[in-house]
């Protein structure tokens, strides 16, 4: 595709594939705000993306700080853009601590705009410079755009009548109306929002948009150097259709209520409790209750569960949702759930832990959690999203399951999901099936605990309905007639039940395809979660410019695993996993299959580099044969 | 909440076929034997019906009753009956749960399910001792209880459920005795009645671990001398003679008994109960025992807007200003076509 | 609980050298400062002094105390305070909560350790919201707050705190507010000398999700009229003039307010605070808002034993006729000798 | 030895190795009791031994049914006991529920004796009898001695005026008699128990007296049939030194005790709440409290550990303890323990789950959630006790772990184990180490974090110590200062080096030893917990009553392993893993060790019988060569 006209704009562009911005500032700065903005304007110009925002633990850290610097980073153009970028292109600082904390991230002769106004002797000391880094040699790898935002922001909005406080807090449209002109995006949707938002105040409305306009037109008027000339960037080839920028969050809220619907389920009962990086999916959903949805924000974890698992047995799909601490509040009433065998959906967000760990950082080190942290022996399915989008799907698909089969299914999701933001193709849901759930009616024999010969899922009876009263509970239960039993062979029965019943799973969940590559060669990645794009993104880079015998395979399905997972392995010398935990899925595939799997483990809370597992990548396959 | 079989149901109809396993004499048979009653009398249906407990001797309950059941897990029983009600408010649903299960792990639970006013009947069988594992002492346990937890004794005093349920925000607050049939029955009947959240205390003797700790004002024999019946516009008397009554003390706010027709005192300067006075409701709760009668029947009675009530009005409103589908909540903001 | 530092020490002696991470403006700077200073006034040691908290803004607490502290996690902090207080019972243990930390998922652990009358300061900093979670309704949020997790505004009661505290069993129920600085230092001195559980409300502003929810009280100009400063043993006076008062309704167990000097009220009619009366202590915590005026200061104090008091007599008793070592206990039944 | 003479019995009698007697009745009928007293008397008169306590969930069931049969087993003799014994040489049935519950386990030819009392119509319909057994084929296969015992009770207690409900009540000690003198053991400690018991009741103490007599009385007088004569049963040949009977909740407490004694900490802080069948180790160190334990009773799980955290952190060594149900609600102040790694006991008693599961049943199922049962990466170490002795061997080695190496120590017993009661040779615990724990003292750059450059042991400030002021939670911090640390690099750091610290337990504890047989061979059985009696008896029968290649090593530390485990495990060409689970161990050794490690399950909530392993053994080395 050609690139796009900028109309009315006289300046040459050069044309670009991809491009990654950080706005980077204080908490107090709007940089998420910028971001997201900035984001919906990439999109509506055709843009492939992928955000990552990043935010401090603290709601509003002391300003100037390092710990309080808050950035938005979004990797947008023409090709399968998967990651939000390994380095920057351009970095936005808005002060010294945002310049110290991610100038690293820039690649050698990125762009750094700063915003000089901020550079006080005591902001450079809270940043931790001796120095003013604009003055040494810091900046010389990068090139530099100092400009002071603060002063020609209050320039702009002079004439609307705000505080010299309230003026600079339109600092950042400013940096958004110069970034948007450098790399030929539209403003218009961003007027139009800032319409909306500032509806009762129409000063600050206008303020900003003089902002927004004025940095715009700094781009276009300022006499920037020839090296730091406008750029236009790619339309990337995305199939035709409505499409939308989702987070993880709204996807999953979208995805709970079609899978609801599809399955012909008239109520989705959300029980949950605040944590971060949860509550995205509570707010999302407490603002779609017209919909059928009843949000209920329980007193605590458990009882958020709980009132989930008296939902299903009422018969309306529960749904709860938490973090890893939260998560471990949980496990003993998901035993609750496994032993009285109803239908519930349970999302992780995972976060950095072991305890509270980094709550605004993401990790995926609750699958052990996930797989085996109940008491007894009470397996569930366990599901994985990949990307923001694919959240729609994956939650679908836990509540197709969890009715189904009669089963807690867990989905596990992270802090990065949950907030990043890709386009996404909006499907059509006329296309979904609408199938319509089968609830008990009274029959000859009825128990509670009688199963289809098949799948063995248990049926379904509901309070309410006529002859099909019973009693469930954590108790064990006859097999033949579901009250209580302590028949030591009916336990052993009944335990091999609840464990085949999750295993035929995967006679109802699609094989496991190859993402990148071959079904057999020298390595295999295998991936699931989040780290979806990077690995992605390597494996398809060490393949098309390194010539690598390499492929990945991505995991959707973590219990049980696609019937034609243990082929897949069994067709590489060697399996990397990289895992954004100390090799917990490397664990699960080596005793399941008792393959010499390897992890790739990465814990400091941040997303794969695409450098980093090609470095990977390249190491394993100079490392020799596998032992 | 009306029953639609064709027959109206006996007590026995709300038995189910499972053996009883309570030890012999247990308090709960007489309690179990009262809610069949009651759930007869009222003329409800058993699909429509729910029991939620938790875990203890009297969370069992549930496998008795031949309506639907929900035997869960320690101290849950409040949360996970919160979830049914909330998804189906035609239902009329009971919990079940023990001082242990109910006070001590499920506390919280109590605590917000009281506070929310969930349109529940919740029944505490206080035995003041932790029955099925074998006899620890409870949150209810009185200072001094030796128990296989405590062998020299308790050293932590006692809760008083019923004033826990009030600083909670009940709305409802009744006690009864687990033999005491009849007055157990309208005890209940006023329970059900009540819209939202109704705690119900019942003291029920457990024979094995904690035999006789109610015997101080359930004996017979005494009855009349230990016991004051709550009736709402009624003074407060007891006695063999009724009597006896309480009167404030203005100054102190606290209450006294006294003697009508002795030192002057009439009927008049006798309290009247009011079952919508909380205050007066926790000076009933509070009484000193042994020196003051226990106050039985409903301490406290003022309805509230219930739970589900706000919760479908709300959505209700929120319907006309809401998505109206799924189709038009994803398409709402953020969106673009490539053609 | 003494200081040992050979210097009497400063408020400042009581600050880390970490940087404070609040939002500038928020409440919980004023009581870090109180706090602070109260210990600095107090004379006590830092080495002796204990800071526990859950989690939320307010739990970060201990982090600014230059103490002992344990930042712990979500509600548990009177369990884990109960744990280091029952240890080493010399030590002077505070206890930092919210109001989601300490009333939502730590409420039952709030209920018993008040029940047991654990030696513990309790600092309930009550902003009405989660404030570290950005702003979702907390149990103490009024019906109908608008926040993320309830867009359409809240559907559940408010829980009041101070009468769930009576209802727990507390025997020390104060109130006050984050910026009134000498109100505050003043509630906390009380507390401090209470030996038992201490449970102090402070409303605490959170200016980024709940700005001026408690203005209806705390604002400076209108705070006569709509505060009512407890003192044991005064009459129940506000207003600039201090002529209004709260008069005891008999009939119906209420209070009123009654402007002395008019309607032939002299201040004789006049209720005079009590703080060991828990009714009146209930009353005062549940007058209805905005018609009465907030109740502030210490509504009930009134001592009783402690855990810690309690357990050491009764292992000082045990000891007496329990096993003198572990030789003995071991050997004490079912032994034999094989030569 | 020679078999012991009986004080002044005419009776000749056959000598025998072992002899396996359960007593089996009604809940209300005092088996337990019974079956204690033998124990004692068995003990005292020179026995090896093993019981098997198995009671119904029930406080009292109604009476004559069979959910209600409340029974014990006890396997005494001169060979090691490691068992309570697969098959019955003896039943002592009490009524006819009884009966049926039990004689399945009979030996054929082995000896059941009947209380006929209780064979009433009523009776025998409560226990699904169409007709009399008494007075059919069924107990053809047996030796069958029906007594009226409640007859020949009554009669024997007539004397004492009790109603005839009380005088009922002394047929267990009729019964207990009557064994006493089969079995040729003493009945001294039991008239002694009884007097002491029934101090306040002498009536009550004389008639039991006088049902024991009768029964013992009624053995010597009668004229049993020839084959149904009395046995000596060999002494076993046991180390010189005083004994006691121990179970594993006693021998718990004891261990814990001692263990805290032995690094020198004066206090130990038991936080817990009730729940079977936990239960028993808050009642045993309630009871002892003034050896320096602080019992309390919590609201709740949480509350319990939290308080033990609470503990730890003041100083003290804070114990909890559960059971799975309970454990699950405990793990995330697990993880709030590992994170600010702080010495803790977690004592878990397995009970047969998922959820309530059935709480009265031992099951080993509870492996995964100690190993991964906790939000992030949160590694803590694992122990497993084999045998009720065993537990304060065990316990004294957790409370070690725990102190010197800062860390929560999951120790994994299980309900069999907690009731099963052993033979114990008191150890002399003046003999035991007398450490004295370092807190930290302030020092030259003093952070709570600081590490044992070996160990990578945390020092330990206490409250109450100056100069040590600090603060800790469950945020991550920085590995040089020990100040909340969001910083990437330094999270990764610190995961590893809390996982590297547990892993270097493994220097600190012995190297694994082989049970049984060689260290090389066809065929290993890994076992751990308290199936140790069963395969060591298994391993042995089989190599020396068939000559096969098998052996056997126990595992008591399962994480971190011992160091040779590897090696260990290489030297065998198949691997056998019994558990009480469906695969916990194995699938941790396969992971590990990448070894074809196969389980051996049994999820009956019923101990292994020696026999099932045996087969086991042979069907897998008749299997062919591993795959
Ligand atoms: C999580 C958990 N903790 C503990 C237990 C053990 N437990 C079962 S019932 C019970 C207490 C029962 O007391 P109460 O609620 O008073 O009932 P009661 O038996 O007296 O009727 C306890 C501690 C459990 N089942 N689950
Ligand atoms: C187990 C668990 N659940 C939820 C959270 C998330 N969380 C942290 S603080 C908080 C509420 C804070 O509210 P409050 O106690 O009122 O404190 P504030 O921030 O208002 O001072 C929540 C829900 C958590 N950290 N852990
Ligand atoms: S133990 Fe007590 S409460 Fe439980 S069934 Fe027996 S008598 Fe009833
Ligand atoms: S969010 Fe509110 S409570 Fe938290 S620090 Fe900011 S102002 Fe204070
Ligand atoms: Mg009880
Ligand atoms: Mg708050």
């Amino acid at each position: 595709m050609s690139p796009p006209a900028v109309a009315g704009s006289k300046v040459r562009r050069d044309a670009r594939d991809a491009i990654v911005i950080r706005f980077s500032g204080d908490s107090g700065d709007g940089m998420q705000l910028t971001g997201t903005q900035f984001t919906m304007e990439a999109a509506l110009s055709g843009s492939d993306l992928s955000t990552f925002p990043d935010y401090p633990a603290e709601i509003r850290a002391p300003a100037g700080t390092t710990f309080g610097v808050s950035s938005f980073q979004i990797h947008f153009g023409s090709t399968d853009i998967m990651t939000p970028g390994d380095e920057l292109d351009v970095l936005v600082a808005m002060n010294p601590a945002a310049l110290t904390v991610n100038l690293q991230d820039v690649r050698v002769g990125g762009l750094v705009v700063v915003d000089t106004s901020g550079f006080t002797p005591r902001n450079l000391a809270k940043a931790g410079f001796e120095s003013n880094p604009l003055e040494s040699d810091l900046l010389n790898p990068y090139q530099v755009m100092p400009l002071d935002i603060a002063t020609l922001t209050a320039a702009a909005v002079a004439d609307f009548g705000l505080s010299s406080k309230e003026a600079l807090r339109s600092r950042n449209m400013w940096a958004l109306g110069l970034m948007l002109w450098m790399y030929g995006r539209g403003k218009q949707a961003t007027v139009d929002w800032l319409q909306k938002k500032f509806a009762k105040a129409p000063a600050i409305a206008q303020a900003n948009i003089a902002a927004l306009n004025a940095g715009h037109a700094y781009g276009e008027t300022a006499e920037l150097p020839e090296h730091l000339s406008a750029y236009s960037v790619t339309r990337a080839d995305l199939p035709p259709g409505v499409y939308r920028t989702v987070n993880g969050a709204d996807a999953l809220a979208f995805g709970l209520i079609a899978g609801a619907r599809s399955v012909g389920i008239k109520q989705l009962f959300f029980g949950s409790y605040p944590i971060t990086p949860a509550s995205t999916l509570l707010h999302a959903l407490a603002n779609l209750r017209p919909l059928g949805v009843v949000t209920f924000q329980a007193e605590d974890e458990i009882a958020a569960i709980c009132s989930a698992i008296g939902a299903s047995f009422a018969g309306a799909l529960g749904v709860t949702s938490s973090s890893g601490p939260g998560l471990a509040l949980k496990t003993e009433a998901m035993g609750l759930a496994v032993s009285t065998e109803l239908p519930l959906v349970i999302v992780n967000s995972q976060r950095a832990g072991p305890s509270t760990g980094m709550p605004t950082k993401a990790e995926q080190s609750d699958l052990f959690q996930a797989m085996y942290g109940r008491n007894g022996e009470a397996p569930v399915i366990v599901l994985a999203a990949a990307t923001p989008a694919d959240c729609f799907e994956v939650a679908m698909e836990a509540v197709r399951l969890a009715v189904g089969h009669m089963t807690p299914v867990i989905l596990l999701s992270d802090g990065y999901l949950a907030s990043a933001a890709e386009p996404w193709l909006v499907p059509d849901l006329s296309g979904l099936p609408s199938g319509s759930v089968q609830y008990a009616q009274p029959t000859e024999g009825f128990h509670p605990f009688k199963r289809d010969p098949k799948s063995l899922a248990r049926v379904w009876p509901t309070p309410g309905t006529p002859g099909v009263e019973h009693r469930i509970g954590g108790l064990e239960k006859s097999y033949d007639t579901g009250n209580i039993s302590y028949d030591p062979d009916n336990h052993a029965k009944m335990t091999k039940a609840r464990a085949e019943k999750v295993a035929r799973v995967a006679d109802d969940i699609p094989l496991q395809e190859v993402d990148v590559g071959l079904d057999r060669g020298r390595l295999l990645l295998v991936g699931w979660g989040s780290t979806y794009g990077p690995i992605h993104r390597a494996v398809l880079q060490s393949r098309e410019d390194e010539g690598l015998d390499v492929s990945f395979i991505h995991l959707r399905y973590l219990n049980p695993f696609p019937k034609n997972l243990a082929d897949l392995l069994r067709g590489f010398d060697r399996i990397l996993v990289p895992e954004q935990n100390t090799g917990q899925l490397t664990a699960i595939l080596r005793s399941t299959y008792l393959v010499d799997a390897q992890v790739l483990a990465k814990v400091t809370g941040k997303p794969f580099m695409v450098s980093e597992i090609r470095s990977a990548i390249r190491a394993t396959l100079e490392g020799g044969q596998p032992s | 909440m009306t029953a639609t079989s064709p027959l109206p149901l006996k007590a026995k109809d709300f038995a189910t076929d499972q053996e009883v396993r309570w030890c012999p004499g247990c308090g709960d048979y007489a309690i179990l034997k009262a809610v069949q009653k009651v759930l007869a009398d009222l003329g409800v249906s058993r699909h429509n019906t729910v029991f939620v407990s938790g875990i203890g001797c009297s969370s069992r309950f549930p496998y008795y009753m031949e309506t639907f059941g929900f035997h869960s897990i320690h101290g849950r029983a409040p949360a996970i009956a919160s979830g049914v009600k909330l998804t189906n408010p035609e239902l009329d649903v009971w919990v079940v749960t023990g001082d242990g299960d109910g006070l001590s792990i499920g506390g919280n639970h109590m605590l917000h399910v009281l506070r929310r006013n969930v349109d529940l009947q919740i029944l505490l069988f206080n035995n003041e001792i932790y029955g099925l594992t074998k006899g620890q002492a409870s949150p209810t346990s009185r200072r001094g209880t030796r128990s296989p937890s405590t062998p020299f004794g308790s050293i932590d005093p006692a809760l008083v459920p019923a004033l826990f349920a009030l600083g909670a925000g009940a709305r409802f607050v009744a006690r009864s005795i687990d033999t005491a049939q009849a007055h157990l029955a309208e005890t209940l009947k006023r329970a059900h009645a009540h819209r939202g959240a109704s705690f119900v205390e019942i003291f029920q003797n457990c024979l094995v671990f904690n035999d006789a700790v109610f015997e101080g004002f359930t004996a017979r024999d005494t009855a009349a001398d230990t016991q004051l019946l709550l009736e709402h516009g009624q003074p407060l008397l007891f006695g063999a003679e009724r009597n006896r009554g309480l009167r404030l003390q203005h100054n102190s706010l606290t209450l006294e008994i006294v003697t009508v027709g002795e030192n002057g005192v009439t009927e008049a300067d006798v309290l009247v109960h009011d079952q919508t006075n909380r205050t007066l409701a926790a000076l009933l709760a509070g009484l000193p025992q042994p020196a003051f009668p226990m106050a039985l029947g409903v301490l406290y009675d003022h309805p509230a807007t219930t739970y589900h009530e706000e919760l479908q009005a709300q959505v209700a409103r929120e319907s006309e200003v809401g998505p109206p589908d799924l189709e038009s909540a994803i398409l709402k903001s953020n969106t673009w076509t490539v053609a």
